[in-house]
């Protein structure tokens, strides 16, 4: 086990270092630079600008630097520890990465939570009680949830809570708890608006864990070692539980350890509309931006979480199935 | 030896009567599943109507009109009131009564009672080509009264039909995507199967490029492909190449999770029996290997179809999708993705119906195709 | 007001009973501004609740609690007026500026405000190329500030500017008035020798990135730094934090005309918000006191006409200063010689002009609100001017044809699209982004309808904001499409529509270089009616006498309507705002625009919370 | 549900009455069961027995109501939980086990803790992702109130009582890594772990080699006579009957055609149909080697398969954070020769390496030394368990193996016919419009009719799936087959078929087989040389009749003293010069 992990933090460290040139060399792909996105933006505002300080700055932020140059000065420095500067906000990354990565892990983990408490023993049942109702509405509910785009169900929820309760739900506190202390009456504020963006990246993700499981479940429930269990004298759901769901999990524990960073990338569009102060806005904003350290840490950040969340998966895989060798 | 030549049977390997071949079986079974021939019928008449599209939509899908922005939808009456006050079955609508409100900038619509609207199949029409091809003069379903559109499912913003809209954009929906779901497919089942059957060196490789891949988060890189596509390529080029490019880093999930299904089932001894039949690596995994994951494979397959779709709306929200004049079920609702259309014209979100439908469509069709291929289903 | 003793809020008037701070009269000027507010003298308390769309939405502050420049515009904009600067002289050809300040103003921490910040906030911060802020201050690079007295500022230009008071009444006007030269000093290295170093140790790239992030109009993040403005912030915008907040500067100059001191509210509270939608729905939902950005589109206002009752708020109309809901710019300076030729001839436009059903348009994206207009000042402005306004408006697409068929593009290809002179079909690119008017998109579509009429395509591509303005920098565009800017008081500061004047005129950006940046490797001679037009502005801008620039700014629309250089659709109907039921002084019919930062020059320090 | 007008007698624990049990079928419905009728007594055995797919296991599987997809459409089982050895003393209720809801409390409460059941195939029966020991815990657990320690404590004593050598290791094993003997005694501790009253064993001892099967019988005997257990025992080996039956039930066709006390059915068989299942047994025995004929290429020729030093290790962990390393010697440097048209037994207690060695041979495991050169048709020679061994394909279609366990080496979702012809497709040995024709005949040959070719394998009997596998494996008319207990789930009758089918092949094509078997009776009947492994060493190997009747070492005349007899109450044959006929 140790020597295995030592060999996959390793390669782990040699991928981190091909993913960091990549993300490099992405963030530089569309046209200009942190400057340029920056005039534009103030342009957009009806700001007239003047172009003739624009290069000493260039050359202030090393944006005139050849690409080979900015990346060395921007990875030594993150081998050394120093994530680097954010241009927009002109924060040290880390400290912005610190200020959000508290509460984004907390909103995504406990999606995460609620999508797999919901959608696993949903999977479980659609496939025990094939084609009874609750396996139909488990169905339908779960493809609504994934046919209608996380955005517009987030809008959905904010105008129907609008409607009907009186309440705004955007952002995750409301404005007295905002820079407040932790307390009581904060958690449940927090309760109070983390409801929408949990339910709405549960609902974009039930489908697929409820679907998956039943099909592999279904696969499981007719094999001979059931009959054995069932034989022993077990109740049903638990021999459910303790043997085929086992094996039915397999694909899914395959692919846990990609959710975390799959949920901080893709949950970009819900955060901006629900105005969450997660990771995911400032991804696109920095990207947008062309705001390159920033940028670049945050998918570092997501690479980091990837990698270990495969090595998670992997790791979870071969608890799960014994024939399955750490290699 | 015991072989017999001759008498070649005309297809297929000769069986003893009263047995059936393995497609038969599985042709039987999944025949006897009502769910999924309905699915399949919807599915048959939404890829018909996408064929049809242009016949079947009662209006021009771009053509705006500005007395008609933000109509509701109009419904059908089928029995009308003759002179003598008999019923009669006459399908119409009834007009608008539109009054601009300058102080809200919007127009209000109301039922006109007095103006009845009577519907004709296959009624006359401007002229127009069918698939791009067949010049055609006559539509489904035609409204009689000159200036009156029929606005079946309302109108949006600049007052365009929504039905027609929704028909044409099936034509989209249904097709450009699900090349990139193929194509995911495809190499996510090959290169996870080799992997996993495989181990070893292989495995390692493929799970650290399967690994890099998945690292580079999705937004970055299509706002960097994007930079990188030609500009001038038409949009629906633009986004088939991105899909494309989407599906070559998409067959990961699935081959990861392929692969490990295959690290356990490899070691199952039918495979190794048919390994010990003769069968290639490729055949061990695709007739052996597969058929016992087949069931996960449909339900993937059910489910990133929907996400392609889907896709589309992300993308546009970052430019990049499709975008106007190409009408598609996730460039209806990116444009509805807005508070006023949410709140007062909710009809524009009729698209996600659209794909709900679909989507249950594939989805039970896929199931049927799983159980019929289960050989423990009954 | 004089003779009445001063009046404060009681939750001041409870701390200097406590001794914690000076009474009211030590506190403010020997002469405060005196303003006499909008409909009624207001009560004291509140807060008023507002949003900020995303990380970098200075915009917003500078155009509420930031607007306290040393001159100020007047409600109408037709006038400067005074505001922190008690009076100012011109000098003849208006190249030295002397400002005479307010005895006994103070700075939010109590210590005098003197002519010496702002010396120090001209030459040694606004100056320095060293930073942002500098290339938003135009009007100030080169000037020469100096402190005569305490109370007497002098400001000379390397050039005449006749526009100058009218720039520093604009929303750039309050650069210099945010540096407190004792506070923000000690970032600067010419003041401490160590600000450098220390710069650099909290990972900035030096001293001039700490003295911006301390002092500057754009960063509001330096809870410590001193103000003169209404409000001191209290929590700060960082572009992380959820929620902006201010609270009452006890030292603000300014009183109403019953001698409370102002402002009325207690604090401002700005809540961060990435979304629009979930702004409308604070708005929608009551809790948003006064507001127009961000929310208040076309689009959104029968959500807002309905949603009056239950949130408990009013719409308040204001004037729209754009002359134009969409300018089409076609450039004429452009790398493609065949586009470019074609765009240089003054039919082809008017053709373009002439095929476009701007009543159509009208009535599709604006409910029929709004009349034709081309790129022309609006009808309200000093210098509205008809035939500019109007020519070319009519929707004639006989007349389209027959011009293109007079320039002989006469070939037609299979498709029936007219055939260039290079023997290509005639075709251009139009990349739009909605993040501005989300009515550009559509607009661009119905052109390309009717141009496909002319035989002429339009290929529209709606694309990312940085991309537009990536490719239009580089010269590599064939078209853009934006607002129309520069339709009432900015239309002499901001001509871009008029004649090639600024990096924003897109339709001839190498014309305009040989205005603004002469010694550009890629500057174009223009031709004489351009070269004419940049010859007048020159001269207006030497001139201090309004009368003269008015003269001369006519002439110069007179020369652009002759041109045509630019297609516009039609005036923009008024704006609107937001605000609350229990608000007072809101401001009606304001005009709205960039320059004139809507609604600051009404004074907000007079908005309040009405009791009961 | 209380107390009905019981059928059953006090003593009689368990009554079958008219139970039929029917399957669906793509077209119609198979009568698996027709009408059975059995009792069985507390304290006594009985067997039942009866040709290969008569219905034998799905009655078994009944009493517990695990029958999916199949259902119980008619008749009782009347089971009195209160029963004892001697009439008369039970009087209480009696359940009707097809009556209660298949997944519900009640019928939970008897499984596994009043009537346990060892399923037919072992290899299949345990679960693959948990060790034998947590699933013979948990059954212990299920219906005892006992902690974690105590359970396992109490399963390492199970596992040691069927013969598990190192249980405190085993325990902590998953069943992939157990031979096939091994997984049936796990199976069986696990069936005996809560002392039923009730044991419905099927086929329980068919992996296993003698001595083994004569431990875990006496094991079985001894718990009945302590606890009074019923047993119900289905088998086909009529030394089993004859050594453990009190009365002996006979099933064809999906019905007791015969039902009586052992003596009485043996001495005197009322049908012809049990008479025959008698006389295939004893024929095996009698005939010995003797008919086994002369192979096709005659002594003195260059062998087809010389195995030279063969050793393999695996080498695993168990536990999974704390890992520790350990390994199994499976083989110890085997050598051997198989001559051209020889068939050479392996015989072994049960975990002994024989099916290792085979799968060493076939290239499945690696080995860590050693080589197996193979003659191939063309005269050229193979190392079969070097690595590219095997890169040439068609040496698949000269060596063929037959496994263990029949049903996990059938594709589940392949028919019968895609099975077969598998091999047939990938050699390109028949027309494809042949292929039909040639899966029917093989089915033929193997006793199987051939409108099963539509059926998937989960749908046969255990006999029914092994008989498939030997069709695939003869499909190809190999020049070596390499047979893993190809017939220890057949009929006495059936398995006498099958070897004469095998040894017709033999003489015809000059086919080599390597034949692993417990059932020493097959072997001398089938081979002319038989070798004898133990721990992974081979300790004897030589002729067969010399090796029966003259064993030299120690361990091989321990094997042979356990064979059983299919006489009633005879004693074991310790006398090797008894082993002929009677
Ligand atoms: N799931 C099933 N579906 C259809 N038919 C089945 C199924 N299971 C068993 N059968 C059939 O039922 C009959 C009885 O099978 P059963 O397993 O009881 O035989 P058996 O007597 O145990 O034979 P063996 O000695 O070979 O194990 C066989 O013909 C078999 O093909
Ligand atoms: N994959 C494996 N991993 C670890 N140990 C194994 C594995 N396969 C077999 N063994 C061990 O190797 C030994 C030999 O097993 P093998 O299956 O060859 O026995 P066998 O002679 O066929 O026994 P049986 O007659 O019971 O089938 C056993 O102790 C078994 O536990
Ligand atoms: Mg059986
Ligand atoms: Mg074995």
């Amino acid at each position: 086990m140790a020597r295995y992990l030592a060999r996959r933090l390793l390669l782990m460290a040699a991928t981190m270092a091909a993913l960091s040139i990549v993300c490099f060399a992405i963030i530089q792909l569309p046209p200009g630079d942190f400057l340029s996105a920056r005039l534009a933006e103030m342009a957009g505002t009806g700001d007239t600008v003047d172009v003739a300080n624009v290069a000493w700055l260039r050359a202030q932020y090393g944006l005139d630097e050849p690409f080979i140059v900015q990346y060395w000065l921007w990875i030594s420095g993150v081998v050394g520890g120093d994530l680097g500067f954010s241009f927009e906000l002109r924060m040290p990354v880390a400290e912005v990465i610190g200020e959000r990565l508290g509460i984004s892990l907390t909103v995504e983990i406990l999606a995460i939570i609620v999508l797999w408490a919901i959608a696993v023993p949903v999977g479980v049942y659609s496939a025990v009680r094939q084609y009874s109702i609750g396996d139909m509405a488990a169905t339908l509910f779960g493809f609504i949830g994934l046919a209608i785009p996380n955005f517009l169900l987030a809008l959905l929820l904010m105008y129907l809570s609008y409607i009907a309760f009186g309440v705004t739900i955007g952002g995750l506190f409301s404005p007295e708890y905002v820079d407040a202390r932790w307390s009581a009456g904060r958690l449940l504020d927090f309760l109070g608006h983390v409801w929408a963006p949990v339910l709405v990246i549960a609902t974009g993700g039930a489908a697929q864990i409820i679907r998956i499981l039943r099909a592999n479940l279904l696969d499981e429930l007719s094999r001979p070692y059931v009959d054995t269990a069932r034989a022993k004298g077990m109740a049903e759901w638990r021999l459910i539980l303790r043997y085929p769901v086992r094996v039915a999990m397999n694909p899914l524990v395959s692919t846990v350890g990609w959710l975390l960073p799959t949920i901080i990338s893709s949950s970009i569009v819900t955060g901006i509309v629900l105005n969450l102060p997660t990771l995911s806005p400032i991804l696109l904003r920095s990207l947008l931006a062309q705001d390159m350290h920033l940028a670049g840490g945050l998918i570092l950040l997501i690479g980091v979480l990837t990698l270990l969340g495969t090595l998670l998966s992997d790791i979870l895989l071969a608890w799960l199935d014994p024939r399955i060798r750490l290699g | 030896m015991l072989t017999r030549s001759g008498d070649a049977a005309p297809r297929g390997p000769r069986r003893p009567t009263g047995t059936e071949s393995p497609w038969a079986l599985v042709w039987g079974r999944f025949r006897h599943h009502r769910l999924a021939l309905v699915s399949g019928v919807i599915l048959a008449l939404l890829y018909l109507s996408a064929i049809f599209a242009e016949f079947l939509a009662p209006g021009d899908p771009q053509a705006y009109n500005a007395r008609y922005t933000f109509a509701p939808p109009q419904s059908i009456h089928l029995l009308d009131r003759d002179e003598d006050g008999s019923l009669v079955f006459r399908p119409y609508v009834h007009g608008y009564a539109v009054t601009v409100d300058p102080e809200a900038m919007r127009r209000t619509f109301a039922i006109d009672p007095d103006k009845k609207h009577p519907l004709r199949l296959l009624g006359r029409s401007e002229p127009y080509l069918l698939m791009g091809f067949i010049p055609m003069q006559r539509k489904l379903l035609t409204i009689e009264g000159q200036g009156t559109p029929l606005l079946l499912l309302g109108a949006d913003r600049l007052g365009r039909d929504v039905l027609s809209r929704l028909i044409i954009g099936t034509r989209v929906s249904l097709s450009v995507g699900l090349v990139g779901v193929v194509l995911s497919l495809a190499i996510g089942l090959v290169v996870g199967g080799l992997s996993g059957y495989h181990g070893g060196l292989l495995d390692l490789v493929v799970q650290r490029v399967i690994e890099f891949l998945r690292s580079v988060p999705t937004i970055p890189l299509w706002m960097g492909l994007a930079a990188a596509l030609p500009r001038d390529w038409p949009p629906l080029t633009i986004y088939f190449a991105i899909t494309v490019i989407l599906s070559l880093v998409g067959w990961t999930e699935l081959a990861r999770v392929v692969r490990g299904r295959f690290l356990a089932l490899k070691t199952e001894d039918y495979v190794t029996a048919a390994r010990l039949d003769g069968a290639s690596d490729l055949s061990l995994v695709f007739r052996h290997m597969m058929p016992a994951f087949s069931s996960h494979i449909i339900a993937a397959a059910s489910l990133a179809i929907p996400a392609m779709i889907l896709a589309e709306t992300s993308l546009s929200f970052l430019g990049l999708g499709l975008q106007a004049p190409i009408i598609s079920w996730g460039v209806l609702l990116q444009e509805a993705q807005n508070l006023r259309s949410v709140a007062t014209a909710p009809w524009l979100l009729w698209p996600a119906a659209a794909m709900i439908v679909a989507v249950l469509a594939m989805n039970f069709l896929g199931d049927g195709l799983r159980d019929a291929a289960d050989p423990y289903a009954t | 007001a004089g003779s009445e003793p001063f009046k404060e809020a009681p939750e001041l008037a409870a701390l200097v009973a406590e001794g914690k701070l000076p009474p009211v009269d030590e506190r403010l000027p020997t002469q405060p501004l005196v303003v006499s507010p909008l409909s009624e003298i207001g009560t004291y308390g509140g807060t008023w609740r507002s949003a900020l769309k995303g990380a970098s939405d200075t915009g917003w502050l500078r155009r509420t609690v930031a607007y306290d420049p040393l001159v100020a515009y007047s409600f109408d904009w037709d006038d400067v007026v005074p505001n922190v600067a008690l009076s100012v002289d011109v000098n003849d050809d208006a190249s030295e500026f002397v400002f005479h300040l307010r005895e006994g103003h103070k700075w939010s921490d109590g210590t005098p405000f003197t002519a010496h910040d702002l010396e120090f906030a001209i030459t040694d911060a606004i100056q320095i190329p060293e930073y942002f802020g500098a290339s938003r201050n135009t009007h100030l690079l080169g000037a020469k500030a100096t402190a005569v007295d305490d109370l007497t500022l002098k400001i000379e230009l390397p050039e005449p500017n006749g526009l100058f008071l009218k720039q520093m009444a604009s929303v750039s006007g309050m650069w210099p008035l945010m540096y407190q030269e004792e506070y923000c000093s000690q970032f600067h290295i010419k003041y401490n020798p160590d600000a450098d170093a220390e710069a650099k140790s909290a990972g900035l790239t030096g001293w001039p990135e700490a003295l911006y992030l301390a002092c500057d109009l754009d960063n509001w993040r330096d809870t410590e730094r001193p103000t003169l403005l209404a409000w001191k912030l209290t929590s700060p915008y960082d572009g992380l934090s959820q929620q902006v907040t201010f609270e009452r500067n006890p030292y603000y100059f300014k009183v109403d005309s019953a001698s409370n001191q102002l402002p009325y509210l207690d604090s401002l509270q700005m809540r961060q918000s990435s979304s629009v939608d979930d702004m409308v729905l604070q708005a929608l939902n009551g809790d948003i006191d006064f507001m127009d950005r961000h929310i208040a589109t076309t689009a959104n206002k029968p959500l807002f006409i309905d949603g009056q009752a239950k949130g408990d708020y009013r719409l308040f109309p204001t004037v729209q200063a754009n002359m134009n809901t969409s300018i089409i710019q076609l450039n004429q300076n452009s790398e493609n010689p065949a586009l470019n030729a074609l765009f240089n001839e003054h039919d082809f436009r008017v053709a373009l002009s002439l095929a476009i059903d701007r009543q159509e348009i009208i009535d599709v994206l604006f409910v029929g609100q709004g009349e034709p207009w081309q790129a022309s000042p609006r009808p309200e402005s000093r210098w509205h001017n008809e035939r500019l306004a109007k020519q070319h408006t009519e929707f004639d697409p006989d007349r389209a044809n027959a011009l293109l068929d007079g320039l002989g593009l006469t070939g037609r290809d299979a498709e029936g699209f007219r055939l260039g002179p290079d023997g290509k079909r005639i075709a251009f690119r139009l990349d739009v982004t909605s993040d501005v008017q989300p009515t550009f998109p559509d607009v661009a579509e119905m052109l390309a309808i009717y141009w496909r009429a002319l035989g002429i395509q339009l290929d529209v591509r709606k694309s990312e904001r940085s991309f537009v303005y990536e490719t239009m920098r580089a010269n590599r565009h064939d078209a853009h499409i934006w607002q129309g800017d520069g339709g009432l008081g900015d239309a002499i500061l901001d001509p871009r529509y008029y004649f090639p004047a600024n990096v924003e005129s897109v339709y001839a950006l190498l014309w305009a270089k040989s205005l603004y940046d002469p010694g550009a490797a890629d500057a174009l001679e223009p031709p004489p009616a351009v070269r004419r037009q940049q010859d007048l502005y020159r001269e207006l801008q030497r001139s201090a006498d309004p009368v003269l620039q008015d003269q001369l700014f006519a002439e110069i629309l007179e020369i652009a309507a002759d041109e045509f250089r630019v297609i516009g659709i039609s005036l923009p109907p008024n704006g609107y705002g937001i605000a609350r039921n229990d608000m007072g002084n809101v401001p009606e019919l304001q005009p709205h625009s960039w320059i004139y930062p809507t609604p600051g020059p009404m004074g907000v320090a007079q908005l309040f919370h009405k009791r009961g | 549900m209380t107390a009905p007008p019981g059928p059953a007698p006090a003593a009689e624990v368990l009554a079958i009455v008219d139970l039929e049990t029917h399957f669906p079928l793509n077209r119609g419905t198979l009568k698996a069961v027709e009408g059975v009728s059995l009792t069985l007594r507390a304290g006594e055995t009985l067997c039942v027995v009866g040709e290969s797919g008569s219905g034998k296991s799905v009655t078994a599987r009944s009493i517990l109501n695990i029958v999916k997809p199949g259902r119980i459409v008619g008749g009782h089982i009347w089971f009195r939980p209160d029963a004892v050895i001697g009439a008369g003393n039970g009087n209480g209720p009696a359940i009707d086990l097809c009556a209660l809801d298949p997944d519900g409390p009640r019928l939970r409460a008897i499984r596994g803790a009043r009537i346990a059941m060892i399923f037919q195939e072992p290899m299949s029966a345990l679960s693959p992702m948990h060790t034998i020991g947590q699933q013979i815990i948990e059954a212990v657990r299920l219906h005892r109130a006992m902690d974690k320690q105590e359970a396992r404590a109490r399963a390492i004593e199970l596992l040691r009582q069927v013969q598990f050598r190192e249980p405190e290791t085993a325990i902590d094993r998953y069943p992939f890594q157990l031979s096939g003997g091994m997984r049936q005694r796990a199976l069986i501790a696990m069936a005996l772990s809560c002392q039923p009253q009730v044991l419905i064993a099927d086929e329980p001892t068919t992996a296993l080699d003698v001595t083994t099967q004569a431990e875990i019988l006496s094991l079985i005997r001894s718990l009945q006579q302590r606890y009074g257990m019923a047993v119900l025992l289905v088998t086909h080996d009529m030394g089993v009957v004859a050594e453990m039956a009190d009365r002996v039930a006979v099933m064809q066709g999906g019905r007791v055609i015969e039902h009586g006390p052992v003596d009485a059915v043996f001495r005197a068989p009322r049908e012809a149909h049990t008479r025959r299942l008698i006389e295939a047994a004893r024929l095996l025995e009698r005939r010995g080697n003797r008919a086994a004929g002369t192979p096709a290429g005659g002594p003195g020729q260059a062998p087809i398969l010389s195995v030279r030093g063969l050793c393999l290790a695996f080498r695993g962990t168990t536990g999974f954070l704390r890992r520790r390393a350990t390994a199994v010697h499976a083989l110890r440097d085997v050598s051997f020769d198989v001559a051209p048209g020889e068939a050479l037994g392996i015989v072994g207690e049960s975990g002994s390496g024989k099916t290792t060695l085979a799968r060493a041979l076939l290239g499945i495991h690696r080995v860590d030394a050693g080589q197996a050169r193979f003659r191939r048709a063309d005269g050229s020679l193979v190392d079969l368990c070097a690595r590219q061994g095997y890169a040439d394909r068609s040496l698949y279609a000269e060596i063929r193996m037959i496994f263990q366990d029949p049903f996990a080496a059938l594709n589940p979702r392949q028919t019968v016919e895609q099975i077969i012809a598998e091999p047939l497709r990938i050699h390109r040995l028949c027309q494809r419009s042949g292929i039909g024709d040639r899966v029917a005949a093989l089915l033929r040959d193997v006793d199987l009719s051939a409108d099963v070719m539509d059926r998937y394998p989960h749908a046969f009997s255990g006999g029914q799936r092994q008989r498939i596998g030997i069709a695939r494996a003869m499909a190809t008319n190999p020049r070596l087959v390499v047979a893993d207990e190809p017939t220890s789930a057949l009929d006495g009758s059936l398995r006498a078929q099958i070897l004469d089918l095998l040894l017709e092949l033999r003489n015809r094509l000059g086919l080599s087989i390597i034949l692993i078997s417990h059932d020493i009776g097959v072997v001398r009947y089938f081979c002319e040389r038989m070798a004898v492994m133990r721990q992974g060493e081979l300790v004897e190997i030589g002729a067969s009749d010399q090796i029966c009747d003259a064993p030299r070492h120690p361990y091989t005349a321990e094997l042979l003293a356990a064979v059983p007899r299919a006489g009633p109450r005879h004693a074991r044959l310790r006398d090797p010069d008894a082993a002929g006929p009677d």
